[in-house]
């Protein structure tokens, strides 16, 4: 995965609402590599949109432990 | 009268309708699923019927006479007698109107009900005996099937004999408070029916093999709880292991043994064994679809509730742990969701679970010492209920509400609560974690007064170090 | 012992030591701003001293004594007693603990405390006349100044004779349950006291101006607590005014009027009033501030709880509606961290509030009438109790807990609840309102089972049209 998904998946955590989350999955992004725009990192719905208009990592892509 | 065997087919089968199976029949015909449930027993699985509402009716009862004849110290006097038949019938009351709910909302929404057991002939067909004689069976053919069998008490050391040594089950359709209770196993159902049983009056002693009493939990948790059950009389026997029981005369003589074999000698009238529950696998020949179970009996399944096979689900007690009803209906949501299409997951961040001791517990999340193993630098907040207005106008002021978040973040992570409601409590813990909430966001949310939820809220200002009703550390 | 007139300086000086300027003064204290706050009567104000916190307690005893006596359906047969005057004491050693606790936080955290009343002098200085003879008076120059002397009950129709026409405070302090109980006013507060008196054992009338008890709450929500405490025995009088009392040989003759003049009778042991609370503006010389207040009594604030004095802010009771705790205290956390020079303002989107009856009352946000007022599109969603497992097995399967969203991005607009424990209940709610959460958020969090909670995501639920255990319309 991207270098900068490790910043939203602190302690193996994506800290966003689970209407954004449930976004990525609809969008087919991978939450843990969208860099969060909200108050500490938080992912926003906003944050899930962007990444998907650039392309971002599909799910399923895991990352590796 | 269906006699022979008949055949139908359905989208999605469903085995088993307690709360993990008639969550997912209901959700998946919602979506327009064709959704066939089949139930051996009886609708609401092990929750509505043996489990979670009949313990917690139990509770009600014991608490509303074991609170007003220890209420003294308010200016209230009362010598509450209990008549434990009566209790029984109204649990039953209490669990006919739900169970009879479930099947009334489950046609409403229509998915196809078949009573009976459900037996896998292949990969794609089950076969349905009726119960009865002359009932005769049915086959149903499926696109999809949900595992939902849930699990059953662990039959050791002791089987259950129905009348000397009872599981969970049994002890939940008693007619009469036994003198002496002996119960094994420290874990929530004991700790629970033992809490409920001495506060009906039994002389209660549970013997427990590790060395504290809901093991499960952090120590000044459990420490509460065991304090206050302490406190009813019961009596804690840890790092006994339970071997063997025999009649007597005067009663049952249970024989434990601690690590170096020392035996003790335990008096009881009645013998409840709650050491822990076992995945049911064993009753739909789970051959027929070749899947198979992992170390602990359980069906592996991934994030959408997928077994092995791609067109087979599993949710629940039968899925693995945490063995828990709101567990299993979450499960069943995101199954019938992933059958009709949708892009669902298991993503909750968090699964809370209560104990319904006196007080209750209840915890979501991480513990400070889980959030430093996942690679946080955890900060922790507190507020004992006893400077809590609402605990005292309550009477009941001991336990606390504690709240664990990432440091630098400020994320909550988690909280764990000891605490008279604590299970309701937990939920707005639970939907800080969900949200990606900070301690701010808690802390700035305007917490009715007087209430115990004001208590989450300091515990919240303690970890900011702005706590008004405690001293900040 | 200080005898004569001397002279201090402070950073920061708070009048009244409710919720409001306690915690004000804590907060100021630990932000490092020298802070005086002046009490002329019981640390905790109103809240503490016969507000929030007695009302509660009684309540827990009358729930207790109620609950067991009225629990054969569950097979607990008690006939309690109840001894008013323990009860009384209890309630008063609950105090105790809080106020005492209040002024331990003052002095842990560095407040100064001044007891006496204060009187301003000028735009900077007050001057605190010591209770009792001969402990002088003292001045004190401030820097800001933060009022919260509350609020009082409104003397009307009838004066409070402290014997046969009551306020809340003079219920709060009976030793005695009296036979006939005479409430004017179905606000909140004549609704706990009434529903309270009735559970202890009175013969309680309730008469009401308007047409409906707690009128500031819708129809249904209200409907659910009159019931109930019709089924208590409480008789209500809807539409009579209130209009003389006067002692005969048999206890207390109350004459009430309708709208037509048309007289009704009323016989009687005791009055209670509870018509409204006034803000409390003539204690402490307002005038040598030159501030005003408003057409309700009212001192006027901003958002930053500053009142037309750049250098004077107000909180609490006396600031205006709602007259809750809970405000007061978020307000006086505002004010001080204005004080203290954070860029701190009143911008909570909402403020819950709980009436304390049979079932609990609490409400957080937009009610749908007034979402759509607002421009929503509003949708709501609704869980009877009925439904509810834990509600069933608490045997209090009454009232429903119902959100109102928006329609278009379904964020969370507001709640009503009408259920056990809904104090507790609606904590989440106000999260959800101040996290910005959608329904989906709610819907998405998993819910304790078997909790009262759980009825509050099936609201959610059933608002998206996915509730599980009702149908959804
Ligand atoms: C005393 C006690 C108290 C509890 N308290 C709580 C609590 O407070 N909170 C909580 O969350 N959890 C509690 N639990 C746990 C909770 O009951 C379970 O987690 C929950 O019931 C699991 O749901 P499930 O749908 O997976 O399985 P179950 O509820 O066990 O339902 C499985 C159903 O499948 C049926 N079945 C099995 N095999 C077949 C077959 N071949 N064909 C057809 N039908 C079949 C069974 O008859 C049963 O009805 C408690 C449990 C006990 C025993
Ligand atoms: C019966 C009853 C039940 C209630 N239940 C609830 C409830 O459940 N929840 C809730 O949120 N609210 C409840 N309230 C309302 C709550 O008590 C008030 O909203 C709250 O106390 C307001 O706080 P405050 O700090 O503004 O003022 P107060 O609590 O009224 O405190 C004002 C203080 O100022 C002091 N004072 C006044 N003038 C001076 C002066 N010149 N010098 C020095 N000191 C002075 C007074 O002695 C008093 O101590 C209830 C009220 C009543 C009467």
């Amino acid at each position: 995965g991207e270098s900068d998904g490790e910043v939203s998946a602190k302690g193996g955590r994506v800290f966003a609402a689970p209407s954004a989350r449930r976004l990525a999955r609809e969008l087919g992004v991978d939450i843990e590599t969208v860099p969060g725009s909200g108050p500490g990192g938080r992912v926003t719905e906003g944050d899930v949109r962007a990444a998907a208009e650039s392309g971002g990592e599909p799910a399923g892509t895991e990352t590796a432990d | 009268m269906v006699v022979g065997d008949i055949s139908t087919g359905t989208d999605l089968l469903v085995v088993g309708a307690g709360p993990g199976g008639y969550v997912a029949a209901i959700r998946a015909a919602q979506q327009g699923v064709d959704t066939t449930l089949v139930e051996a027993d009886a609708y609401g699985g092990t929750c509505l019927n043996e489990g979670c509402i009949p313990s917690k009716a139990y509770i009600t009862a014991a608490d509303t006479a074991h609170g007003a004849a220890n209420a003294e110290a308010m200016g209230v006097h009362a010598d509450p007698a209990v008549d434990m038949a009566r209790t029984r019938a109204w649990k039953d009351e209490v669990v006919d109107t739900l169970t009879g709910g479930v099947e009334k909302l489950c046609k409403a929404n229509g998915v196809n009900l078949v009573e009976g057991r459900a037996e896998f002939a292949s990969e794609r067909k089950v076969r349905v005996a009726h119960q009865g004689e002359g009932q005769g069976s049915e086959s149903v053919e499926f696109e999809h099937a949900l595992i939902a069998t849930g699990s059953r008490p662990v039959a050791a050391p002791f089987d259950f004999d129905g009348e000397h040594v009872l599981s969970s089950t049994g002890a939940l359709a008693l007619d009469a408070v036994p003198d002496r209770l002996l119960v094994v196993g420290a874990g929530y159902i004991g700790m629970e029916l033992s809490t409920t049983f001495a506060k009906l009056g039994a002389d209660v002693t549970v013997v427990e093999l590790l060395d504290s009493a809901l093991p499960a939990y952090e120590d000044d948790v459990s420490r509460v709880v065991r304090k206050r059950a302490e406190a009813l009389g019961v009596e804690f026997r840890f790092g006994e292991a339970a071997e063997s029981w025999q009649e007597t005369p005067t009663g049952l003589r249970v024989v434990t043994a601690d690590e170096d074999g020392e035996e003790t000698e335990h008096a009881a009238d009645l013998i409840l064994q709650a050491v822990g529950r076992d995945p049911v696998t064993d009753t739909m020949n789970l051959e027929a679809l070749g899947l198979e179970t992992d170390e602990d009996g359980f069906i592996p399944t991934d994030d959408q509730c997928r077994t092995a096979l791609d067109h087979v689900f599993a949710v629940g007690d039968v899925a693995g742990e945490p063995m828990l009803a709101h567990k299993a209906s979450a499960e069943g949501e995101v199954a019938a969701d992933v059958v009709a299409g949708e892009p669902a997951a298991c993503d909750y961040q968090a699964i809370p679970a209560a104990v319904f001791t006196d007080p209750e517990i209840a915890t979501v999340g991480m513990t400070a010492d889980e959030a430093t193993e996942a690679g946080f630098e955890p900060v922790v907040g507190q507020m004992p209920m006893n400077a809590s207005g609402r605990a005292l106008t309550l009477d009941d002021p001991e336990g606390f509400v504690r709240v664990v978040a990432d440091g630098e973040t400020e994320f909550v992570l988690g909280a764990q609560i000891v605490a008279p409601e604590a299970s309701e409590l937990v939920a707005e813990f639970a939907l800080a974690i969900e949200m990606g909430a900070q301690l701010e966001d808690v802390a700035s949310t305007v917490h009715t007064h007087p209430t115990l939820a004001e208590a989450s809220m300091e515990a919240v200002m303690n970890a900011r170090g702005e706590a008004v009703h405690t001293l900040n550390r």
